[in-house]
């Protein structure tokens, strides 16, 4: 076994957690704003509206990450209008693609888990709040994104953990994350079996960080939704 | 204080209110019976535009609410802001009580007079807690979430939530046919205790003890019409209409 | 028995996979000419790059066909055939860029390589101004070049004028600074050999008399003349 | 020739569509598994099955693909060389693929299972059990049939996740369409074109597979009613 | 036919049944009345061992069931036959009609006649449709599922199922209480028939009125003790115990 070269990479190792924990958060918590005002348009009563939203998150959920990654950091250098566009400077830059791959993956299945979130708010919680006079903004504000994000939280929960994971994918792009800092020792020191365990260790331990602080916001906020009575 | 005129409404054709008008003055006590299907949910769902008529009228404080008629034949507000504020001065509480699930008991009663009639938190909390107390919900409550309650616990939160908002008019619908029996009491004094402070309210409701010993007057619906219209001794003793001495022969063997 | 020999197949001329899947170029004509010589029974299939040589160590296969540099690292690890070539290494970039081919004139300039190949050990070692950006795959590093989002690559001379200057997203770029071989920097290495199992001695006679054999018929320089003859 | 690379991309689905299906029955076959372990009177088994869900759900895919492409052979075959043993352990990449992924979504599974079974109403087994029926009777009679409605939602979107999926088992080599597309790409320097392809081939499979699941679902939603609002 | 002798249970340490025992000859008709938690359900579901009694001994047609002490202090049944075999001669009526959702009415009736009883398909559809006429469904149900069928209808169909099983007891657990009001009627009158017929019943009822005039012998159990035991008359007219007095005036109140 060659523990001695995990062990003297542990500061890659370090450095690949570092920008893992970065991509994920940066990825979900821009997700998580464009998420819910298109979570209300794919309930909209625009027609219009609901199925361009729906589209989108089909197309999105259709297809695999790993595709959509590609297509953002190879594909759309295929186009001299791109490569000649004010975009290029972002768009070369790898940490830019992998966060809009992310981000428009991630916001496709927070969209559809918050807009059922919203669709399982009773009608009459809402018409309660209409007949007390609050303005739409007010209710959205109060009313409808407290109880549709506190009603999202077990799905949503599982959509960070996933995020968490899709990070990986960004070794394919460059990205020294976790999985790339794997990869390179395999690569330089030819063994196999340490480097993807000890990857495998740390996101072990980055999950289960991530789902106990989810237990507590869970219990802070969505305790409501538990133990009713009758 | 709140007139609705010869309101009509109808659900794809099917005519469900075919011209019912109401009046209250401060303090009055209406009730309304009838059959079930008989249109007094939909009627007072009218009253705070909940659904929208088909024609007739609101006005609250001689002030009429503005309206146009849309092309799929209702009557729509043309003026949101005098719409909030009709709907603020008409305190509603639900058969499900629809409290707001993911609210404190205190925050389901501070939400609406904070963010529609702008009080402060200060102000809002203790106009919330001065309410709870009146319907007798007292600290220990305060931060439990509504699905913590007992169903009459509950209503009375929703009672007190209405009450904040200092109602020129409280719309009751059938406020306790949710409740257990053993429940429905603790509501029912509730309410009384209200009608006798000399609140104008609009109740809706199955128990006919209510409507003949609390309230001022009665209506009684029946087929979107109203049937008949009077003081309690007038419609428990005194019933004219054929169909009227038919309910109350059918509701009181219950 | 049949001997499992791989190859990374992303790396045309020398090896690559055509429109229908199979894998093609000079270095599987060449294994295919040894195998017939010394009466062995080859199967010679892609593998990812990243799992090559460490499956080599472990046995998942008996030899590795890559256009592999023989380097005193390697040699640690694996056994080698006779050399049958000597690669010359260049830069290429773009056409005009001007660039200075010096640890300080490359300082800040990105260059785009294959993941622990010889030309990553070099560039690491001589240019550590430089930014390295290092790919998985053999072909990875001109997609990014004609991208824009690196600066030079560097890989064999015969490799780059014959899969990227040739073709029509290579029409902008030229090979650039000194020809490069083994006697210029230890990175490169003594040439190219086919990679063995260390334990399996026998094998490496048997393809050494296999390259003999197919030296001596002149089919090694019908192969050269056929790829890389004027 | 961007035809004949099309062509070869799209002739490689039959690659996705196997590893797909061969997964799903493994994860099908690991999920009822641990479903009823989880729900078993043993402490044993459930500590099993929960560490199971546990660690696989706490590992990206692709980690688990190369921890069972690259390293547990590695590790399996250095454990029999020091017994002395002449023979090794190795995968191809269709068997790690498919294993890889029967056993991720055999977790994934896992949970879908156990919450369909929880959910079939308890009075239902009571009163097979009142009236004597034996265990297997029970299973074939009462809890399968209710147990494929309750789970098919939750069946059908594993399954859709799971037909993406399979677009890692390129990583390591296995020439599925992702692997073509990759391939295709490189070679022609026309990276958008083909990786648009592929992204099109996997929305296909994602609707049909929709298309069919709904059918089958209606077939199945036969005794329930609407829950009318 | 069946005794119940001495039958104790506890959950954690919590003791619901005290030693209670019943015995039924053939034609008799027991109802067992209590309060809610007085261990009602409880007690029926010990006696075809749905819960594990902590001790007693249940006997039917003069065999008795072998069981054996676990170490958690619950009897198990040590002969899966055996306990099969007295399972089926004990049909069970649940409250909440626990009819199998995915099958037909008629599948449902005809499910256990033919996986335990071992009838041919033929023969148990014609004993199906026999007890599905005797509780007043004709043909229009029969490819019917349970969800598409009125309470009451379920509750008819789950009698006709355990009919089917040609028990020798049938045990009812509060076989109305989940209906609604108009269609207890219904089963009530399906179960009276029954018992006309001299059908061995054993039945946990609320229903004072099933109890009074359909059973022969009825059973008060008060905090998993049978606190009294009697005929109707000397129940429901000459109550002894304070306890059974204070739950009739309760009762009858309602
Ligand atoms: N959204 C709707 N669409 C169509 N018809 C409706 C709708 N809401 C109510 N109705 C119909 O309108 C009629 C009156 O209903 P409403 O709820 O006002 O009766 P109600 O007097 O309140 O009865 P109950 O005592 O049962 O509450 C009924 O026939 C009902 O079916
Ligand atoms: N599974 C259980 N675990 C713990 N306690 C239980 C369980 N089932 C019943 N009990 C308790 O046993 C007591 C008797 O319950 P049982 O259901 O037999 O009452 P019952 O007479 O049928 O009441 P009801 O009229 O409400 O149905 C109750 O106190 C109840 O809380
Ligand atoms: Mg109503
Ligand atoms: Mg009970």
């Amino acid at each position: 076994m060659n523990w001695d070269v995990i062990v003297e990479n542990l500061p890659l190792y370090l450095e690949g957690a570092k920008l893992t924990l970065i991509l994920a958060f940066a990825s979900l918590g821009i997700s998580f704003f464009l998420a819910i005002p298109l979570a209300f348009l794919r309930n909209s009563e625009n027609a219009a509206l609901r199925y361009t939203v729906m589209a989108y998150t089909l197309v999105f959920r259709g297809t695999p990450l790993l595709v959509q990654l590609f297509l953002i950091y190879f594909g759309l250098a295929q186009f001299g209008l791109v490569r000649e566009s004010v975009l290029w400077p972002w768009l070369s830059s790898p940490m830019v693609c992998v966060i809009a791959a992310f981000v428009l993956n991630t916001t496709a299945y927070s969209t559809e888990i918050f807009a059922g979130g919203l669709r399982h708010i009773p009608v009459g919680e809402i018409e309660a709040a209409r007949a007390y006079g609050m303005s739409g903004l007010v209710q959205a504000r109060r009313i409808l994104i407290p109880a549709m994000l506190t009603r999202s939280l077990p799905l949503y929960g599982n959509e960070m953990i996933m995020m968490l994971h899709a990070t990986s994918l960004a070794s394919t792009v460059t990205l020294l994350e976790v999985t790339g800092v794997a990869r390179n020792i395999t690569l330089n020191y030819y063994i196999q079996f340490e480097p993807y365990v000890t990857a495998a260790a740390i996101y072990l331990v980055l999950t289960f960080a991530l789902v106990s602080a989810f237990q507590l916001v869970q219990r802070r906020w969505a305790g409501y939704l538990e133990s009713r009575i009758g | 204080m709140l007139t609705a005129t010869d309101i009509h409404k109808s659900y794809s054709g099917h005519e469900v209110l075919k011209g019912v008008s109401l009046s209250a003055n401060a303090g009055d006590v209406i009730s309304v019976i009838g059959a079930s299907g008989s249109g007094k949910s939909t009627f007072l769902r009218c009253i705070n535009f909940l659904e929208r008529p088909s024609a007739g009228t609101i006005a609250i404080d001689g002030e009429v609410l503005a309206t146009v008629r849309e092309r799929d034949g209702t009557l729509r507000p043309t003026d949101r802001h005098q719409l909030r504020r009709v709907r603020s001065k008409l305190a509603m509480v639900f058969q499900n009580f629809c409290l707001w699930s993911h609210m404190s008991v205190l925050s389901n009663v501070m939400e609406a007079p904070m963010s529609v009639l702008g009080l402060s938190k200060a102000q809002a909390a203790e106009r919330a807690k001065a309410n709870l107390a009146k319907v007798g919900l007292g600290q220990a409550v305060f931060d439990k979430y509504p699905a913590h309650l007992s169903g009459g616990q509950q209503q009375r939160v929703a009672i007190a939530r209405a009450l904040s908002m200092n109602p020129d008019v409280m719309l009751f619908d059938e406020p306790t046919s949710a409740l257990d029996p053993e429940l429905v009491s603790e509501v029912l004094k509730v309410m009384q205790v209200l009608a006798e402070e000399g609140r104008t309210m609009v109740v809706v409701t199955h128990e006919m003890g209510f409507a003949r010993h609390a309230s001022s007057r009665v209506l009684f619906l029946h087929e979107g019409r109203v049937e008949e219209e009077g003081t309690p001794d007038a419609i428990f003793k005194d019933a004219k209409s054929a169909r009227l001495q038919q309910f109350l022969a059918g509701r009181l063997k219950h | 028995d049949q001997i499992k020999i791989a190859t990374d197949a992303t790396f045309p001329p020398f090896e690559s996979v055509d429109a229908s899947g199979k894998v093609v170029g000079y270095d599987i004509e060449l294994m295919e000419a040894i195998c017939e010589a010394a009466k062995l029974d080859c199967n010679i299939s892609n593998a990812a790059w990243d799992g090559m040589i460490p499956g080599l160590i472990d046995g998942k296969y008996d030899a590795l066909i890559s256009q592999l540099t023989v380097t005193d690292k390697r040699r640690q690890v694996i056994a080698f055939s006779d050399i049958y070539s000597h690669p010359t290494f260049r830069f290429v970039a773009k056409k005009g860029a001007g660039l200075d081919i010096t640890p300080e004139g490359l300082a800040g300039k990105i260059i785009a390589v294959q993941t622990g190949t010889p030309m990553d050990a070099y560039v690491t070692a001589h240019f550590p101004q430089a930014t390295i950006k290092r790919y998985d795959s053999g072909s990875a590093p001109y997609l990014e070049l004609s991208a824009g989002r690196a600066d030079l690559h560097i890989s064999y001379q015969a490799q780059i004028i014959h899969s990227f200057l040739k073709s029509d997203s290579g029409k902008d770029f030229e090979l650039v600074g000194p020809q490069l071989t083994g006697k210029d920097a230890k990175e490169f290495g003594e040439g190219v050999a086919i990679a063995i199992n260390k334990k399996n001695v026998a094998l490496v006679e048997e393809i050494n008399k296999g390259l003999a054999a197919v030296r001596e018929s002149g089919k090694l320089d019908a192969l050269n003349a056929k790829y890389f003859g004027e | 020739m961007v035809a004949d690379y099309a062509a070869a991309i799209l002739s490689a689905g039959s690659t996705t569509l196997l590893v797909a299906v061969l997964s799903l029955l493994v994860a099908t076959f690991l999920g009822l598994t641990a479903a009823f372990a989880k729900l078993s009177a043993s402490s044993g088994l459930r500590a099993v099955a929960g560490i199971y869900t546990f660690v696989v759900r706490g590992i990206p895919d692709l980690v688990i693909m190369l921890l069972v492409f690259y390293s547990l052979p590695a590790l399996l075959n250095q454990w029999i060389e020091m017994l002395g043993w002449d023979f090794r352990v190795e995968f191809s990449p269709t068997v790690a693929g498919i294993a890889t992924l029967g056993v991720i979504f055999g977790a994934y599974m896992t949970e879908t299972f156990k919450t369909a079974l929880q959910n079939i109403p308890r009075g239902q087994i009571e009163a097979a059990v009142a009236y004597g029926l034996t265990r297997r009777r029970m299973f074939t009679h009462i809890i399968l049939p209710q147990l494929v409605r309750l789970a098919l939602p939750g069946f059908t979107n594993n399954w859709l996740v799971l037909a993406k999926g399979t677009a890692l088992v390129s990583l390591i080599g296995l020439q599925d369409v992702m692997f073509r597309a990759k391939g295709a790409a490189e070679a022609t320097a026309m990276p958008f074109t083909f990786y648009l392809i592929a992204a099109g081939f996997y929305l296909a499979v994602t609707l049909v597979s929709m298309l069919l699941l709904f059918l089958v679902a209606r077939r199945f939603d036969v005794g329930t009613r609407k829950v009318l609002s």
